[in-house]
């Protein structure tokens, strides 16, 4: 059922991100305004944007969880951070693929040091080493709890760069939308797509996770079985 | 409840053992020595900008105490010793003790290093020492209070070398960051006002480092 | 002399999903000794861990009570000496250093008379300034008694306390355990029957184990 | 006498040993990748001169090998498997079994990372690859060499601690120097015979190395 | 049956300037048990290293002749086989894949049958899968046995044999020693006068050790 809603919903979003024209003065309520320095290519800030967004949250999903298992001990609560972040590096991926094919046409390079650019490339890093250290532990007890711990002291450290990246970099992203003044750059329509494709990514994690959660219980039984 | 006395007691501990074995020393200096020599030959003659100086300077610096902090926890793990302390004193009586000895280790090795960096590299010239000493100031207390953090998690991990740089760089590159920022206003000649920014940074991500790993640290240490 | 009393309930541990031993409980109290036996891989080690505070159990609990109120886990090290095959001391320190540093980090300031006492007592006076890394088996396993004893612990684990020591070390154990016993507890796991056979009360994890786990044999 | 069979087996179980803990795989390429990060994050965007890139090239490559290759005879003196060895095989067999697990390690490693530098860095466009590749072939087996000796030494070192940066810089920064030069040369597009003196250089390293540790090898390995 | 002897002449063992032994000499044959006695620091495991190579005299020294020709150092490791506390084996290795690596180093391939009957008679077949880390210190000492018969050495040297072994463990020892008999020269160092008794022949370091050189006691 809820697949269903999904389904729909997104094929929707992503019909109408391409279907609607974007012109100077929208007039219809079906346009969009031309966005300085997008133009047609504005329409990907309908996906780049909520999968750099599902990102964050997987990993803070992950790390609460994390905490969740240093309190119960309960191996449950790993496999739920496990499988969150699993996801998480992968609309990670998508972010940076997305956004450098993007950079592309719009910079005319794949990547450039862009503050964005460089703080979806640490949480690229951050997931990198969060796997390279489940990895280096075979202890299941000890695996769990050290992750959880190297998430929570990752999860500290993010405001930080939120704080220092901009002092140190000049970006060449557009105008943030979703930017500290508050101004917005988009008309209704636009924003309703946008936050409808926010929500559409974020109900899409919500239901992957549960699925893999499912899965790894499932294996956790056969091998249960096995021996 | 951290009694002063014992923390002192494993700092001293410490620095015993390190003069017998003079694992961490030796490590750090000659990656410091190493680095700097083949940085130098690489920079060689020509200019390199004051952004790129401070950067490769805080790079030795990082590295350097990869190879010597990283094995403030595994030494013990290694040794078997671990047990031993956590039946001598509690977890947090460990923590600071270790914490106490690496930062001042890196504090005499950022003596070093800086002091060779200034003398052999001609480019390099800072103009405000009073941004320049504060920052290496907090800049070795953050390094340090994350590795140590970092140090013991990967103590207990089967891939102690590799890890540490690839836990340790995510973490510690927020600080990082704004250490080269706030070098490089020193050699450029900023005004104290100027660089306040950095140091609100540096202060805070030490204190939020130290209060994680209050919490912490007791998960990582008992098995 | 002071009242404690050690009580593990419903004590399991699991290593990846394979039982070790599982639902052990025991009420140990004021002077008794007790033995804790079991063939190869049974699990006598983990239990004498766990006790000490040294590894956490997959579930159920140790409560370490003294003097009527129970000790948080960070504080039990100050109630407990642990002597094992797997404990290691500092290689690179001598034997006084090793011991001056534990009975600074116990008490706060170094017992000189203490740790020479100690060092006579098992017999390592003469060598007490050779470093740790050059003593024999047998002399370190002595020297972990030193350690055990040095803050005359209420509760005294040992885990195969006799390997690796000749006759005259040997009585020193069993010296050492009767005396403990006029202390407070003393909780002996050993393979050796002459080790274990003076005990009050007995743990056999041969007996404790649970149909899933697989042995040894 | 050698038998090669042996020599498989002793490399065979690097192998699985290292597949094991993780270190070839996850940890070493997040290393390489990590390294290469802090070094963009510092040179950045402007424009750095080909000397520096290929400084900087070796830079990573020498702390990834330092990070990896100087542990190989540690890790056994750490876990007491030396006389295990020393019961199982020559003293030669163990060498040359090490040894080439080094060079294929340190070879791939070395191929990752100088294929993510390539991507990433726009300045650093190698013109004559002849000079590039043997650089990089020469450069990886006499890096192994020499750190497979130095390793051997370490592990016995703890005793004597100072030996290990007196002993390993002066050996590793010449081979280090050379490498550097000739990969600039092939970055400046060089031909061959330009740069046929740092090849002699590096080729008679490697014999050099080799020859010492065929020598002095038995004597470190043997208590 | 190969003719093996081992010949120790004036044999010397000094540690910077302090005397563990001096002047050891014996000349082992045939299918003889030899008990190295002494006690703790005497320097029973010290003899042992020497004897098996691993460790070289200060003075004097060892000869081991197989079927009338001397045995180069290099090559001793081909006719010896030895057990003790001291000696590891790989930790992230599951137990036969030390064995299966022992097996190829030692005869250039791997020899399945031999190494599964080994794993049997030292009942840890069921086992062979887990990671030796995961051992419990009786089951390595278990299977540092395998370690030292996959050969089937002429000489097998063993340091404190009985260590961390339940009450089987032990009797598969003394078969082991009493099997070792047929086939060559057996060793044993040990502080259990049990493990010494059956000897043909006996070393007394206590004895051996000259006045020179200080003792624990
Ligand atoms: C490798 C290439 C890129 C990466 C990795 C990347 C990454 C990101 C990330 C992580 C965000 C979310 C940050 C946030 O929501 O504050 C973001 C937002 C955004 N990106 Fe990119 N981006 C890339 C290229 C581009 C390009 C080429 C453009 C357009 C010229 C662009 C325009 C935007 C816009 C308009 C937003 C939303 C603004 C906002 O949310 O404040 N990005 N990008
Ligand atoms: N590396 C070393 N440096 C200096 N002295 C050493 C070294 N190794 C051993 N010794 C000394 O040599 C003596 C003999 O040691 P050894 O281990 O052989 O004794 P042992 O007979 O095996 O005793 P045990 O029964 O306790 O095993 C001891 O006094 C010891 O201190
Ligand atoms: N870290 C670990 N991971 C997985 N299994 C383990 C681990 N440590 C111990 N075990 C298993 O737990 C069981 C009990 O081990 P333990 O060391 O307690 O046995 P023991 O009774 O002390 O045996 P011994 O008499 O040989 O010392 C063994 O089967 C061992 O394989
Ligand atoms: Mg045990
Ligand atoms: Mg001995």
């Amino acid at each position: 059922m809820l697949k269903i809603v999904l389904g729909i919903w997104l094929t929707i979003v992503i019909v109408v991100a391409f279907a609607f024209p974007i012109v100077p003065q929208p007039q219809q309520w079906f346009e969009y305004p031309v966005i300085p320095g997008l133009e047609e290519k504005a329409r990907i800030l309908f996906f780049h944007v909520p999968m750099s967004w599902t990102t964050v949250v997987a990993f803070f999903v992950s790390m609460i969880y994390g905490i969740r298992y240093l309190k119960t001990k309960n191996l449950r609560d790993d496999m739920r951070s496990v499988s969150s972040a699993g996801l998480g590096l992968m609309f990670c991926v998508l972010a940076t693929v997305t956004g450098s094919v993007w950079a592309k046409f719009n910079w005319g390079s794949f990547w450039n040091w862009d503050p964005r650019e460089t703080s979806i490339f640490i949480l690229l890093l951050i997931y990198g080493a969060y796997f390279a250290l489940r990895s280096a532990l075979e202890d299941e007890a000890k695996r769990a709890t050290l992750a959880a711990v190297y998430a929570i002291i990752a999860g500290v450290t993010v405001p930080f760069f939120i704080f220092v990246m901009p002092r140190i970099m000049a970006s060449l992203h557009p105008e943030p939308i979703v930017n500290t003044e508050g101004k917005v750059h988009m008309n209704a329509t636009m924003l309703i797509v946008f936050l409808s494709s926010l929500a559409g990514f974020t109900a899409l994690f919500a239901w992957m996770l549960q699925l893999r959660i499912r899965l790894a219980r499932l294996e956790q039984h056969y091998y249960q079985k096995e021996n | 409840m951290i009694s002063a006395a014992a923390v002192r007691t494993i700092v001293l501990k410490e620095f015993q053992s390190e003069l017998r074995t003079r694992y961490a020393l030796n490590a750090l200096l000659m990656f410091v020595v190493t680095t700097l020599s083949i940085v130098l030959f690489s920079v060689g003659s020509e200019n390199v900008s004051t952004d790129v100086l401070s950067g490769i300077l805080w790079i030795i610096i990082f590295f350097s105490s990869m190879s010597g902090l990283s094995r403030t926890f595994v030494s013990e793990e290694e040794r078997g010793t671990t047990m031993t302390l956590q039946l001598l004193a509690p977890p947090l009586v460990v923590f600071f003790g270790k914490l106490v000895f690496n930062i001042v280790l890196l504090f005499i090795l950022n003596v070093v290093a800086i002091g060779l960096y200034m003398l052999l590299i001609g480019g390099f010239a800072v103009k405000s020492y009073g941004i320049f000493c504060l920052t290496i100031g907090l800049g070795t207390i953050g390094l340090a209070s994350a590795s140590t953090l970092i140090a013991a998690i990967i103590s207990k991990a089967n891939t102690k070398g590799t890890l540490y740089p690839v836990l340790s760089f995510p973490i510690m590159l927020p600080l990082l960051l704004t250490v080269i920022t706030a070098t490089r206003r020193s050699v450029e000649g900023a005004v104290f006002s100027e660089a306040i920014g950095e140091f609100q940074v540096l202060f805070s991500y030490i204190v939020v480092m130290l209060a994680v790993s209050y919490i912490v640290f007791d998960y990582i240490w008992r098995d | 002399m002071r009242d404690v009393s050690l009580r593990g309930t419903k004590l399991t541990k699991t290593y990846n999903r394979r039982n070790v031993f599982a639902q052990i409980d025991f009420e140990m109290s004021g002077t008794q000794s007790w033995a804790i036996v079991g063939r190869n891989g049974s699990g006598k080690s983990t239990l004498v861990k766990i006790i000490a505070g040294l590894l956490s159990a997959t579930s159920g609990d140790v409560v370490l009570t003294v003097d009527g109120k129970s000790i948080r886990r960070d504080d039990q090290y100050h109630y407990i000496g642990f002597v094992s095959p797997y404990l290691q001391l500092y290689e690179e320190f001598t034997a006084h250093e090793n011991l001056a540093l534990f009975s600074r980090l116990r008490g706060g300031s170094l017992d000189a008379d203490r740790v020479d006492a100690l060092l006579r007592r098992i017999t390592l006076h003469q060598r007490k300034d050779d470093l740790v890394r050059t003593f024999s088996s047998g002399m370190k396993q002595r020297l972990k008694y030193a350690f055990a004893l040095l803050h005359e612990p209420p509760v005294l684990i040992l885990d195969e306390p006799t390997t690796n020591l000749d006759a005259e070390g040997i009585e020193l154990v069993y010296d050492i355990i009767a005396e403990q016993r006029t202390r407070g507890i003393a909780i002996i796991a050993s393979n050796d029957k002459e080790d274990t056979e003076r005990c009050d009360a007995l743990i056999d994890l041969n007996a404790a184990r649970t149909p899933d786990s697989r042995r040894p044999a």
